[in-house]
């Protein structure tokens, strides 16, 4: 059993070939496809056939072989804030959190999003759905229910994405 | 308690009468009028007038062309109402 | 009251809002959330792709584009909350490498194992299929096909799928992946409850005053209870968190007991605390009289391992769980071992904070509910594990009321609704029937108008033994027992244990043919032979069941893109390659020759029941009178979801066992969701109390009606220790599972650029005094190794995971940090439920 | 050293050695003696000065539990221990000062902690959480009243560049020091976690303004009784 065929094909894999994955990748904002179609391949039978060559996240490693790997990831600290894509997407953490406590003691972020400071610190107000409790009413209270401010709000590290994401706003 | 959001459309001319008409209707609130014969109103339970009787009867205001629902809420007030006012502290629903 | 009159204005500005939008008014001064965007965008409701909670998210549709999510204002479950995963669900049907077309492996113009994926037509895709199927089902029998669903499935498509399973191939071989997930929390309301799913509800995170989470992750694998529980711990006087884990996590933030234990040693825990309240003649013996039986399980069961393996040639009692009666004596005596001192020492648990533990379940004045989620159910003793929970608020009587609450969360979206209700598991049938019970069998195929014996029996008498659990359709398609396999809606090649040893030998193996149906191109996807492209969420009509029994529609916002269709299209379209001829004998079909020369489609779907609701165009309306798609209605001609769902609610209704019922397709339209029993239309809350569950009858106070003498079961087990506990070369505990901002293996959501730069990469989170032993720091390339394989990736020593020494914890949603070529294909033996929170391994520099 | 010169053989050592002390010196010359005050000056001064440094090691300051388990722990993953070029500052860099007096100043002080030491005033998770206030007010206000001076040994404003600093941290110290604040101001729980109630203080005097209803929604989120804000 442990000689078979398809086992010893585990050490130099089955999967597709991979391909150059910057010159895939540009193949890709271009067509918004990841499969590329290859149209030059010429069957006996004439006709044009659709070869794809279909990669994971992990490019296009073969899977039974160690993927990449990564650099140590730096996290994005900018000025200003990162663009939202519509109005009630939770806006992303352009500074960083290393030295901010969420728990029972106190809450950081507070400090300087909350109503008493943020024209002060000139930093973002914590936003308004903030103060409607559970029952819809409006209160004056921070809404206990998003006291832990990194269920939806995250710092963002300096990497590009895996692939690319053909999502419009509302006014694109 | 049940809520519904209506749109009235009024014939051309009849704006004013529609208009006082559904000031005077029980459990009916003007919210918005466009000024070319909309009313964007919401019903409610008024009295022993129930909200779907009151909404049925606005099609019968001389002057209405039409009025469409766009919004419904019913919610029961009994034990199936979720996380209801005795399960939140009175500070959080705005009172005491 | 205040309530009213502020919900009522809040309803009221809804109310116009709503109006405005639909009539394309601006009006000044309404900007309520559901109409704040000030375009014509369509708002509707659909329940989150995401975890368990159950949350309903405002989809933002215009042009045919999803272009805004938020959290639902009108959703009972999360009240306007979202996750920042349910936040950016907006983006995840719109990664660009979408699959549009199938694609067949082949070379020459045929299929071939070894060839490379090719576009071909959906035609092309079934015929081949078809072919592979037919021919595994008559060489191999029953076990010859199977079937790998989802949690994730829709309650129709799983309800589709087990049809197609059970009924058309004449085969058990469908499991969903809530084998992986849920399967142990199964086991044990069956054997304590004798009815599937949690009594109580999330309203008792208001009305608890102590919160116990037992291996519950809550703060990021269910952030929106987290936050409703962080409400309630923060203004509520009095209450109080108290958290286990093998690990410091984000819970941690805001427990008032926080506790690390050593792996596994939660059985003790669980029986130290019974003894403490047996000890301290604390039970409530007026409920132990009436509500309560004693029994016992066998104890050294195995480990779910090959037959080979030595582990389970030792066990004496292996896989075995049936139980057998005790006395209340002979219960306490059995957890008497279990003293603080001793427990103390096992857990590595300081002594005053188990006692604390234990205190709180102790006060008949404390309202005490439980959680736990993978913890517990990814556990070689989960069955067991879950049990012993149950046996601490039985003695307490502290079960089936408001904020008293034994509570399992689910890990998906429909584990509960799809997996569970469905019953898309090898052994069951719709609303908690069984094919182990013949009469269960006689049922379904009455309701299906199927001759008797069409469904095979657990064991049949001519097919034999049918069942086959997740775990074991790996290892029989490795020993090329089982040769069609069909993925649908999970990434099984990256979820799966022993990936090394068991599923990518198994998957191309040369004999097999692989299927896959994904939206994207997934680990397993290019593992398969056929990969078949996906319509996703809200590109179709669905339903799901979310983990306190509520039923959630939504309506299809979008079209998929290209050529994809949806898992229920796929299923039933494929019925229609498959004669009836081809896949059950000749005998059966005399008992019915009305069917002969037919297809499995004219059988199982245009069988005069769910074909019988007609569908026109235009015909899914919202109440504001929004014109909806329904793709799969359009395509088959009559009403393809409502028709799947009214046969399957009939179950519900008709079925030998009551506490299922669901309400009719058309009422979840209208509304958030309703938790079943739902009976004259009304919700239960709280099952099994008097007062709260329609089917307990006036005057009979507790009745647990699972039971045939409607009593729970306390059933004893004690501590045993893990199958792979580290040693001198392995000598770290391997803790696997997720974060807060991706979803399971990362398809979705590494596809939305926010969530994707909040958390890149599966790094290794480990103690800073184990890290420094090995030379490593914070950033350092590590290797992590198992007897099954390694990885490469960085050391973590100061995030949101702090394990203590001894232990290493790695995510599984990095496609490039395979974490299951690491894991042991391990399983709770009576579940048959993975543990993925325990192995050994090592770690050393890269 | 005094047996050896008045030359007798040893017996009752101390008793002799105290004679010789006591009794005024007639056969030793006044250099002599002061020499041999020098010396012992030295020694003592020495000894003294060597148990002052003893005491200020991290070794030292972590030798009881109460300071291991709690403030030190939560020290180590902060960028006073861990950092981009590995320069740290131990407990004694931020907590004792460096001039003579004023270390000797706190080391009196720090009598009082051996104190609470022995009774066990912290000796417990719990006990330490409920006392963490008072004990961080301390420290503040001690570097309130010193201008931060102990940051200062290090964190010199003048030799700040304001072009190296992200720029949020530079605007608000410009502001900062265009306003006279000192550092314990705003950097607060840069090394050990924040106890409950830390900003209490700031906020009850004012510090950033805002209405009082404003004031209320900050802080009552902390407050586990009644749900009503700490005054």
């Amino acid at each position: 059993m442990q000689n078979s065929a398809w086992r010893l094909r585990r050490a130099t894999g089955s999967i597709a070939s991979p391909g150059n994955r910057a010159v895939m990748m540009e193949e890709v904002m271009k067509k918004f496809l990841l499969i590329v179609l290859s149209v030059a391949f010429m069957s006996v039978d004439a006709g044009v056939i659709a070869r794809a060559e279909v990669a994971t996240l992990r490019g296009a490693n073969p899977l039974d072989a160690a993927a990449k790997q990564f650099d140590r990831r730096q996290q994005e600290t900018i000025d200003g804030n990162f663009k939202r894509s519509w109005k009630q997407q939770p806006p992303t953490i352009p500074h960083k959190i290393e030295k901010d406590e969420i728990n029972l003691q106190v809450n950081t972020c507070l400090r300087c999003h909350g109503a008493a400071n943020y024209k002060k610190e000139k930093a973002p107000k914590v936003g308004d759905s903030h103060f409607i409790a559970a029952d819809g009413t409006k209160s004056d209270k921070l809404d206990m229910r998003r006291y832990t401010c990194d269920q939806c709000h995250a710092p963002q590290q300096k990497v590009e994405p895996l692939i690319g994401n053909t999502f419009r706003t509302v006014k694109q | 308690m049940t809520i519904a959001g209506i749109l009235i459309h009024a014939y051309p001319g009849h704006a004013e009468t529609v208009r006082a008409m559904l000031v005077e209707t029980q459990g009916v609130e003007l919210h918005h009028e466009t000024g070319d014969g909309r009313f964007i109103i919401t019903v409610e339970d008024a009295g022993d007038t129930r909200c779907d009787d009151t909404v049925l009867a606005l099609q019968r205001i001389p002057g209405v062309a039409s009025a469409s629902l766009a919004y419904h809420n019913f919610e029961p007030e009994d034990i199936n109402t979720p996380a209801g006012p005795s399960a939140l502290p009175a500070h959080l629903t705005g009172g005491a | 009251m205040t309530y009213s009159a502020s919900r009522r204005d809040f309803l009221k500005t809804s109310a116009v809002a709503a109006t405005a939008s639909a009539a394309g008014i601006a009006v000044p001064g309404v900007l309520p959330a559901t109409a704040q965007q000030g375009d014509a965008i369509r708002w509707d409701k659909a329940p989150c792709r995401f975890c368990g909670t159950g949350c309903s998210v405002l989809l933002g549709v215009s042009n045919g584009r999803v272009v805004a999510t938020q959290g639902d204002p009108d959703s009972p479950v999360n009240r306007g909350l979202a996750c920042i995963k349910g936040y950016f669900l907006a983006k995840i049907m719109y990664g660009e490498d979408r699959l549009t077309k199938p694609l067949l492996r082949k070379k020459n113009g045929k299929y071939d194992k070894n060839g490379d994926f090719e576009e071909v037509s959906w035609d092309e895709a079934f015929d081949v299929m078809a072919e592979k199927w037919v021919a595994a089902r008559k060489a191999k029998g029953p076990k010859g096909v199977g079937m790998f669903g989802s949690g994730q499935w829709t309650i129709w498509e799983g309800y589709a799928a087990q049809k197609l399973l059970k009924a058309g191939f004449r085969s058990n071989s469908l499991e969903p992946n809530a084998r992986h997930c849920m399967a142990s929390a199964v086991g044990a309301f069956m054997r304590g409850f004798g009815i599937d799913e949690p009594m109580g509800c999330y309203d008792d995170l208001e009305h608890a005053d102590v919160f116990v989470l037992w291996g519950a992750n809550m703060a990021e694998m269910h952030p929106i209870l987290w936050s409703r529980l962080t409400n309630t711990r923060l203004t509520k006087k009095g209450s109080e968190v108290h958290v286990l884990s093998t690990f410091e996590n984000r819970n941690f933030e805001l427990a008032d007991n926080a506790m690390v234990f050593e792996p596994q040693t939660d059985l003790a825990i669980a029986n130290y605390i019974a003894n403490y309240i047996i000890q301290n003649k604390a039970y409530d013996k007026d409920f132990l009289d009436k509500h309560v039986n004693f029994t016992k399980t066998p104890t050294d069961i195995g480990y779910g391992l090959r037959a080979s393996d030595p582990r389970e040639k030792a066990a004496k009692n292996r896989g075995k769980g049936k139980l057998s009666k005790i006395s209340f004596e002979e219960y306490a005596k059995s957890v008497e071992p279990y003293t603080l001192e001793y427990t103390a020492k096992l857990t590595k648990v300081p002594a005053a904070q188990l006692e604390k533990l234990a205190k709180v379940y102790a006060d008949p004045k404390k309202k005490v509910s439980s959680y736990w989620t993978m913890g517990f159910n990814q556990h070689t003793r989960g069955v067991w594990v879950n049990g012993l929970v149950y046996n601490i608020h039985l003695l307490m009587g502290k079960i089936s009321e408001p904020g008293n609450s034994p509570f399992s969360l689910t890990g998906q979206p429909s584990a509960c609704g799809t997996a569970r209700e469905v019953g898309t598991f090898t052994h069951r049938l719709p609303a908690d029937l069984v094919v182990k019970k013949d009469a269960h069998c006689k049922f379904a195929e009455k309701i299906w108008k199927l001759p008797e014996g069409t469904v095979p029996r657990a064991n049949d008498k001519t097919l034999g033994k049918t069942l086959i659990h997740a775990v074991a359709m790996h290892r029989a398609l490795n020993d090329g027992k089982m040769n069609c396999f069909w993925v649908m809606c999970n990434n099984n090649m990256q979820a799966a244990a022993n990936m090394n040893d068991e599923s990518w030998p198994g998957w191309r193996n040369p004999d097999n043919f692989i299927t896959v149906s994904d939206p994207y191109p997934t680990i397993s996807a290019v593992a398969a032979d056929l990969i078949l492209p996906t319509a996703m969420w809200t590109e179709k009509e669905g339903a799901y069941g979310n983990a306190e029994r509520r039923t959630q529609f939504w309506r299809q916002q979008v079209s998929p893109p290209g050529e994809s269709r949806s898992d229920v299209w796929q299923i039933v379209e494929f019925s229609k390659r498959i004669k009836v001829e081809d896949v059950w004998p000749a005998d059966l079909l005399d008992k019915t020759p009305e069917y002969k020369g037919k297809t499995l489609y004219d059988i199982l779907y245009a069988n005069g029941q769910i074909d019988k609701f007609p569908y026109e165009k235009g015909m899914v309306k919202d109440d504001r009178g929004n014109v909806y798609e329904n793709q799969e209605s359009e395509d088959f001609g009559f009403y393809l979801q409502k028709g799947l769902y009214e046969e399957y609610r009939r179950f519900q209704y008709e079925g030998p066992k009551k506490g299922h019922e669901m309400a009719e397709f058309d009422v979840y339209h209208k509304n958030r969701g309703l938790r079943w029993p739902v009976i004259d239309g009304k919700e239960t809350l709280w099952r099994f109390r008097e007062g709260y569950d329609p089917h307990v009858a006036k005057g009979e106070g507790v009745k647990f009606y699972g039971k045939p003498d409607g009593r729970a079961n306390i059933i004893t087990a004690p501590y045993e220790p893990a199958a792979e506990m580290p040693d001198k070369e392995f000598d770290l505990w391997l803790c696997t599972g997720r974060v807060l901002e991706h979803w399971h293996s990362g398809s979705m959501t590494r596809r939305v650029q926010e969530l994707h730069r909040a958390v890149p990469d599966a790094v290794l989170f480990m103690n800073p005094k184990d890290a420094k032993k090995r030379k490593l720091r914070d950033g350092s390339k590590c290797k992590v190794a198992t007897r099954r394989g390694d990885l490469v990736t960085r050391v973590e020593t100061r995030g949101r995971n702090r394990p203590p020494e001894g232990l290493v914890f790695i995510a599984w949603f990095d496609a490039s940090r395979l974490v299951n070529k690491l894991t042991l294909d391990q399983t709770d033996p009576l579940s048959k439920e993975t543990d993925y929170k325990k192995c050994a391994c090592k770690v050393s520099k890269a | 050293m005094a047996q050896k010169q008045t030359g007798e053989k040893p017996g009752n050592a101390l008793q002799r050695a105290w004679k010789v002390l006591s009794s005024p010196a007639r056969t030793t010359s006044l250099g002599a003696l002061v020499i041999l005050g020098g010396i012992l000056g030295v020694l003592f001064w020495g000894g003294f000065n060597w148990a002052m440094e003893a005491t200020n090691t991290e070794t030292f300051c972590i030798s009881c539990h109460e300071m291991k388990n709690n403030v030190y722990e939560e020290y180590t993953d902060t960028i006073h221990y861990t950092n981009r070029s590995g320069v740290r500052a131990i407990c004694t860099d931020c907590h004792v000062p460096k001039e003579w007096i004023y270390k000797v100043a706190r080391k009196i002080r720090a009598t009082g902690e051996l104190y609470h030491k022995v009774i066990g005033s912290i000796s417990t998770k719990e006990k330490f959480e409920a006392k963490r206030l008072e004990l961080a007010q301390r420290v503040w206000d001690n570097m309130k009243a010193t201008d931060s001076r102990e940051c200062r040994n290090c964190h010199d404003a003048e030799s700040m560049d304001f072009e190296k600093q992200e720029s949020r941290s530079a605007d608000r110290h410009e502001e900062g020091f265009d306003e006279g604040k000192t550092c314990i101001d705003c950097h607060k729980g840069i090394a050990h976690k924040l106890p409950k109630g830390a900003f209490d203080k700031e906020i009850k005097t004012g510090m950033g303004g805002g209405s009082s209803e404003n004031r209320l929604s900050l802080l009552g989120y902390l407050d586990n009784g009644a749900g009503q804000p700490r005054r």
